[in-house]
């Protein structure tokens, strides 16, 4: 049978070596009339290559051949294929949660690695090993913030990823957290006034992201102000970390939740990516997930540990700042890998690409009659497009141009049914910009 | 080394620094392709926005430094594909390459979540199967694979449990959980808004019945119950355990962390089971990756369906399958978009592959354990003497009488070339070896195991020092996890304090 | 470890028997899709040829002993990947992550080399390009592509040459050959049907053109030069050098082994070189594997053309390229197919990442060269003091006289982390240090290196048993080499004779 | 630039440290009017994604989607994804030659273990560490014949692949060889009448193939008889190593020389492949290439190294049994890993499935009229069929059905311009084969 290292003599002699007349017999204290008396039905044995004809089969099913002007939390960015070659190494993908650190300081070096690098890039001074997603980051840093302030209202801005939104509500819903939004205005960042209306001494966390759902950045000096002056965390989501090799980190933030998920993760249909909760060093202690510390070993040499356990699941049970185990150390890894190999200027570079494709795409559509630039803020390399008809229905026609369109924003907001949420990242050719614009025309030329 | 040791040997490998350590200004390795369209002005396109500086302490290095200093990284650790790993209740099992290529097609690994249904399909059917073979396996109505672990399926589960009791009226207060129990159980139920009351195990190791009547109360949601326990024994009255629960309005919940033992030989729906998550890095064989990412599908009992988490793979009039975003008693959602997609993928590859043969891996990972524990008992306490299924959990009271406690033996095994056992937990055995080989150790591994477990028995009784200061032959020796906590030094600084590297 | 071995440490690695050590009858790993015909019956099929039992001693093995076993081999080797490799005249440089991927691409590695000419036109645009990279390159008129490696692009030019003097009436006698040349330069002359005339090296390292001048005569086919010299010296009077043998009718061939200390820089074709080959597994990076694939293309002038070996790549006059098999002058086929054309697609991938930046590479090389050789100087003797380009070659004349040996010193420097330089050649250096860090050395790998060998220096001074039992920290000692050739046990047999594995 | 590890400054530093004034001056050896003034005229640099854009659209230029029957000394097999996980770690990838055994056991022991696998397959005694292909593993092989027997006389069969007589004639040209060829009777072998003939006590060699390139098998009993009784060695040659799982091995050949492409390794286009020399004990001494021997370290441990040196160039110089220097290492470590993974029963599977589509495909294009089989010698995987017209336009008109149709005998043999050699492996799926019969019926229906 495939994967298993046992010829049928290696298990009579085990068998017989354990005193055992069968394997059903080790197996006695299962209930007689519970055990399976057939076999599972189940598709298979598939050999190795039928498993791959199957996933081919599955993958050409898929959007092949489509050119995408999607983001909305999930970006196409270039990857290298050295990222690839690192973690697929067996001492890193087979290994587990770094508990031996004498024989995982592979693992617990990378991981101080990546903290370090979340750190540069957040402005902030302490950041974790990895959180499920950064949806569950968002959700963790306010359940983070709720310990640090005692607190329990939340002034969640409605410009946060909408899904983002739902997760912190199924969390909040039995924390005992009263979740409030804050609209828009005009320029698509915060309503700073609404914001002000609503903050007051019971306010644990406000929420914001930047760029925000819309793409456009919010400032975030004034709204770290704003939530301070009445003693709420300032807490900033980070769903496009592309953009810090050019935009200002979230440094006034006091935790900042970041999807790494543009750091040499594929899209994968959207998992597996990798959430982070950066913050400053004296929160450390109510941070969720892991953390690895640098330490000596008993000769004096430098090595690293997880460190700060007493915060987790495994040591504190119910006091846990967190259930969270099991986190997304590979893709974890994959972004420092990805990281290090842009470095510095890579990452600026990069980010200067995906500003000047998406200025660049917005003069070529906003030049699509009809088409006009929805809010006037700044951005990286996500817009925000009002269309003179239902993006529904103009995505329908792109979709026979072979253009995947952009996101359809009235599905989370019923009052932007005709905004569209436009992604271009360096990924994305100058010929197809100018495609998508000229499809665009001609799907507003087409009787309704 | 000494003779004893057969499967470690010394071999010099590469010294590394922090890649922060290496960098200069000006190296360069991964470049784009040139931009092909005209550079935006940073500053007039962002405004006060624009960082008009470098990221300070940002890396500069080149791409052969990138490989030698991830690839020298990687010769530190230790991995399956090394060598036998037996964390008891981790499941380190053979994590096969072909699911890793898979997971990587064009097509598979290259999609967007918002992109249309129609353009899915191929996506949807990967789930669909998934969702049907799980089903099959746990003996449950339906499931979601959302969740992105096993504590977050842990936590989809009480909230589904919740949602149900809300649905009738009331939410209850407390879940129950064994002494036995791995940390995310208390600690998730807390996050789903119950009190944890502990039950406290038999001396045999099981749940007392007849105490459990006395605990459920109207006031209890639910029991989570991890079948295998933590002990490695199946918990025998589990159908009494359910009807107890049942009959007073309260829930079964199953952490099925330990399906290893149980896949193919029979199905929690079966034995009363209501809800329960499986970790398909464990008994599906999704690779670890030095601590995730994993996936926890959570399976359920019809009650529970209509609380199922968004968003929901349903199947269309016209045969093709779509997400369906609302439901009217959903918990909502859990984790954005579609699960660890990556990682469901790589667990149905690891289905498909067996198929029904599944059993046969159940079978050898309750036949290795038991091995490993019939050539150890002696040499090392065995608390609890039910048979045991897919692990065997020792302690160390006989090694103790010469001041030689797990964590020593758990060292000192390093040195004899395995990865460490369990020695974390179960709290309810003082000083605990859990010891989970899972069905991909050959005899051979198993042996030398057996060996190497026999060999530091003996060293404890006659050479404790010996075993009291290993590892002695890793490039670090223990490192102070004490002063780690105490004084905590979370990332490189540029003039941060620095301690010699390894010579 | 001593404190002055900052690169190296120890890390216990897994012991690994062989294959057939761990096969046991039934275990199986790779398994093939059903088949989907009837099955045939092979003593039917095959008559007398079928063979009835299965390939004794054959192994019978799961895929993760697969993985485990190969996994744990890999460990042993020293690599690229893991540092410094500075074998002199074999250019270990970095191999590119990205070469690996393209050659490995559906429509690259997929396809048959005798598939229909119009479905290969990627192929042969492949071809096409590199061959207009390396002319310009080499500023030659004409290449092949076929020649597996080195040695074999050594015959291909000698072949060449050969039938060049053929059409001119006589195929002449000798090739001359420096004594520093590498060991394929005769061994290659004398496929080629040539005597092999040693020419001396003059004491500063270079050819002697006084006599040069008498040892050409019309007996002489060619002069085979290595440029710059395995001492890693250029020839400065290679242009006359080619006068003087041209003058007389005789050729001059180019062992372009070297081409790392020279491309960007100066072409061969324009120094007077009339044939020359490339190891592209050298200057062009493709990786070593080992010991191979290699490939050794071969760049002539104009005169030499004619005679180059089939398959010849050709433009038709409808633009499409294509393969000719016939050529009336032609040497023939040195190769089955079309060349190593996995090894040529990594080439060309190597050389577009550069572009014309190859020059920098060069440079780099050569700095790295000459930046040891300045921090060397002294401590150890240095027998040729002309400049040096790629490579340095220092000798063990000052460590000789505490009895340690060039092979003393390498194995020495394993124990600091480092795989040793070249100690076999040239022949003309006695106990010769040959070391040729490359361009992809960093400064501080190369400081590293410094340090350790000024180290070793000291130690053969001070402690020299310390340098001739190393290494120290190898999972194997030195192994006895005499006792190998003496009773060669070349295979694993059943109930051979067995030592211990290594504990 | 691409792959430097220098930063500019250190650079600067590092010519500093040297004494020169700027990085020309390290080539003042090369004469001043030789060195290039301007750069070199390639094209890039170009950037890794760039590159693989360039290679997919090579790559969409060739064959995809096409089904072939071409064999012809290449075969399509199904092959392992762990394999290439092995190979392309890097300890294996990027490692030279092993001459410091100390740091190269991995290669050491993973070549050991090829000779064995070479051995148990070729029923001979001993094997080397690989040549470049089967072609000049051939020619080597009749070198090493020379060598052993001191004649110069070599009888080839005609149904030698002929590439590889090709290969062996251009090397004999110049040693003073004499290579004559014996042609094949009606049942597709070697025509042992003329062999006879031929045979004189000046003969060094018969060589011959099988499966041979009309698909069917030697006997070579009465072949090795006929050699040896005139003091001949026999060289057997073997392009399609599966058919060993099978096929009653060479063990009465004097000398084999296997192409092991079969065992693993992509056809890329034809190389690298890998050669192998199998021989008797007694003939070691004259083997060309490397071999690696078992040995003891100081401790008495098992350990690995290259051994008899005293046959290779870089010792024996012009004496050397041959000028091969590098080989082809990482192909024949790959054939280690594939055959290991298939293993005793999975060859003889492989091979068991080979014949019977062989023979399906065979029954299936016996049915359409007017094509019969040429030969009727057992065979392997290939066959020869007759057609009732020129292959070239069959081929023609089955190119235009996305099939690539069977090798062109004619191309080698004048007198086979109407015969094809069909290849049929476990990979050719059924429908595939059902297909070609089809389109081969409709070929033949077509107006010439
Ligand atoms: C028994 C048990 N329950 C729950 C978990 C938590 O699962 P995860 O790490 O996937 O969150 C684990 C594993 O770590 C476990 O062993
Ligand atoms: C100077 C020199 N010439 C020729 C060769 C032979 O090349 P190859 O090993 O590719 O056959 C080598 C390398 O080994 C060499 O260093």
């Amino acid at each position: 049978m495939r994967y298993l290292p046992k010829s049928p003599a290696e298990r009579q002699d085990m068998l017989a070596a354990i005193g055992a007349k069968s394997i059903d017999e080790l197996f006695s204290s299962i209930p007689e009339r519970f055990r399976l008396r057939e076999a599972l039905h189940l598709p298979g044995p598939l050999s190795e290559i039928e498993v791959i004809d199957f996933f081919k089969a599955r993958a050409a099913e898929n959007s092949g051949g489509y050119t995408s002007f999607l983001g909305a939390g999930v970006y196409n960015h270039h990857r290298s294929v050295v990222t690839d070659a690192i973690i697929q190494r067996g001492e890193f993908l087979t290994s587990y949660t770094p508990y031996q650190a004498e024989i995982a300081q592979g693992t617990l070096q990378a991981i101080f690695e990546f903290q370090t690098l979340m750190c540069q890039l957040t402005g902030q001074e302490v950041a974790n090993a990895s959180m499920y997603d950064g949806s569950t980051a968002t959700t963790e840093a306010v359940l983070m913030a709720e310990r640090l302030t005692g607190r329990r209202r939340i002034l969640v801005a409605r410009s946060l990823h909408p899904e983002y939104r739902d997760v912190l509500k199924t969390y909040a819903k039995n924390s005992g957290l009263l979740v409030e939004e804050i609209g828009y205005g005009p320029a698509g960042t915060l309503d700073q006034k609404a914001l002000q209306a609503a903050l007051k001494d019971d306010v644990a966390a406000v929420v914001v992201q930047s760029p925000n759902f819309f793409g456009v950045i919010e400032s975030l000096t004034p709204l770290a102000d704003a939530a301070h002056s009445s003693g709420a965390l300032l807490v900033t989501a980070i769903t496009e970390g592309v953009s810090l090799g050019l935009v200002r980190p979230p440094a006034e933030s006091d935790i900042v939740a970041m999807e790494a998920q543009s750091f040499g993760l594929a899209p994968s249909y959207g998992g597996p990516l990798a959430g982070v909760i950066a913050s400053r060093d004296k929160f450390v202690r109510q941070m969720p997930g892991r953390l690895t510390g640098q330490t000596t070993d008993s000769e004096g040499r430098r090595g690293f540990v997880l460190t700060l356990a007493t915060r987790e699941q495994h040591i504190r049970r119910e006091k846990a700042t967190s259930n969270i185990c099991t986190n997304q150390a590979l893709c974890a890894l994959a972004a420092t890998v990805h990281l290090t190999l842009l470095g510095k200027e890579g990452l600026r570079e990069m980010a200067h690409q995906n500003l000047s494709k998406a200025q660049f795409a917005l003069g070529e559509l906003e030049k699509v009659p009809g088409v006009r630039r929805a809010f006037d803020a700044p951005f990286f390399n996500e817009f925000t497009l009002q269309l003179p008809r239902s993006v529904k229905l103009v995505n329908a026609y792109l979709l026979r141009e072979k253009i995947i369109g952009p996101f359809v924003l009235g599905t989370a907001y019923p009052e932007l049914t005709k905004h569209a949420l436009v992604c271009v990242t360096e990924t994305t050719p100058r010929a197809e910009i100018e495609r998508f614009a000229a499809a665009l025309r001609k799907a507003l030329e087409q009787p309704v | 080394m000494t003779d004893k040791i057969k499967k470690a040997t010394h071999h010099p490998n590469q010294n590394e620094g922090l890649i922060f350590e290496k960098s200069s200004p000006g190296k360069r390795a991964f470049e784009l392709p040139p931009l092909d369209v005209p550079p935006a002005d940073p500053s007039k396109a962002l405004g006060a926005a624009h960082r008009h500086e470098g990221i300070e302490g940002f890396p500069e290095v080149s791409e052969i430094e990138v490989i030698r200093h991830f690839t020298r990284l990687s010769t530190w650790n230790y991995a399956i594909d090394l060598g036998m790993y037996p964390l008891g209740s981790c499941t380190m099992k053979y994590n096969p390459r072909v699911n890793e290529f898979v997971a990587r097609l064009d097509g598979i690994a290259t999609e967007h979540p918002y992109q249309p249904q129609e353009l899915s399909q191929g996506c949807f059917k990967i789930l669909r199967l998934l969702e049907q073979c799980l089903l099959e396996i746990t003996g449950m109505d339906s499931v979601t694979l959302q969740p992105a672990a096993g504590a977050q399926g842990e936590l989809t589960g009480l909230l589904l449990i919740r949602a149900y009791h809300e649905k009738n009226g009331n939410p209850r207060k407390k879940v129950l959980i064994p002494d036995s129990a791995h940390g995310t159980n208390p600690a998730t139920a807390v996050i789903a808004g119950y009190e944890v009351e502990n039950i406290k195990s038999e001396s045999h190791g099981q749940i007392n019945v007849v105490k459990l009547r006395d605990l459920v109360t109207p006031d209890v949601a639910a029991l989570m119950i991890t079948n295998p326990s933590t002990l490695g024994i199946f918990e025998q009255r589990i159908p009494e355990i359910a009807e107890i629960l049942h009959a007073d309005g309260a829930l079964l919940y199953m952490d099925g962390a330990n399906m290893n033992a149980l896949t193919g030989i029979t199905r929690p729906g079966d034995l009363g089971v209501d809800v329960m998550h499986l970790n398909l890095h464990k008994t599906f064989s999704t690779p670890h990756g030095g601590g995730g990412p994993g996936a926890g599908p959570v399976a359920m009992k019809k009650i529970l369906e209509p609380f199922r988490p968004v968003p929901i793979l349903v199947e269309k009039e016209n045969g093709r399958l779509a997400l369906e975003q609302v439901r009217p008693d959903s918990i909502g959602r859990v984790k954005a978009f579609n699960g660890n997609f990556g990682v469901l993928v790589r667990a149905l590859a690891y289905i498909l592959a067996y198929g029904p043969g599944v059993r046969e891996a159940t079978e050898d990972a309750v036949l290795n354990a038991n091995y490993i524990r019939k050539h150890l008992e002696g040499a090392f306490d065995l608390p609890y003497s039910l048979p045991s299924m897919h692990e065997v959990v020792f302690s160390d009271a006989l090694q103790k009488k010469n001041g030689v406690n797990t964590m020593d033996i758990a060292k000192r095994l390093i040195d004899y070339g395995f990865h460490p056992y369990t020695t974390a937990f179960p709290l309810i055995v003082p000083g605990a070896l859990m010891i989970e080989p899972t069905e991909s150790e050959s005899r051979e591994e198993c042996d030398l195991f057996i060996d190497a477990m026999r060999s530091i028995a003996n060293e404890a009784a006659t050479t404790p020092e010996l075993v009291k200061t290993a590892p002695h032959t890793t490039r670090v020796r223990r490192l102070d996890e004490v002063g780690a906590a105490r004084k905590p030094i979370l990332r490189w600084k540029p003039q941060g304090s620095r301690t010699r590297a390894v010579d």
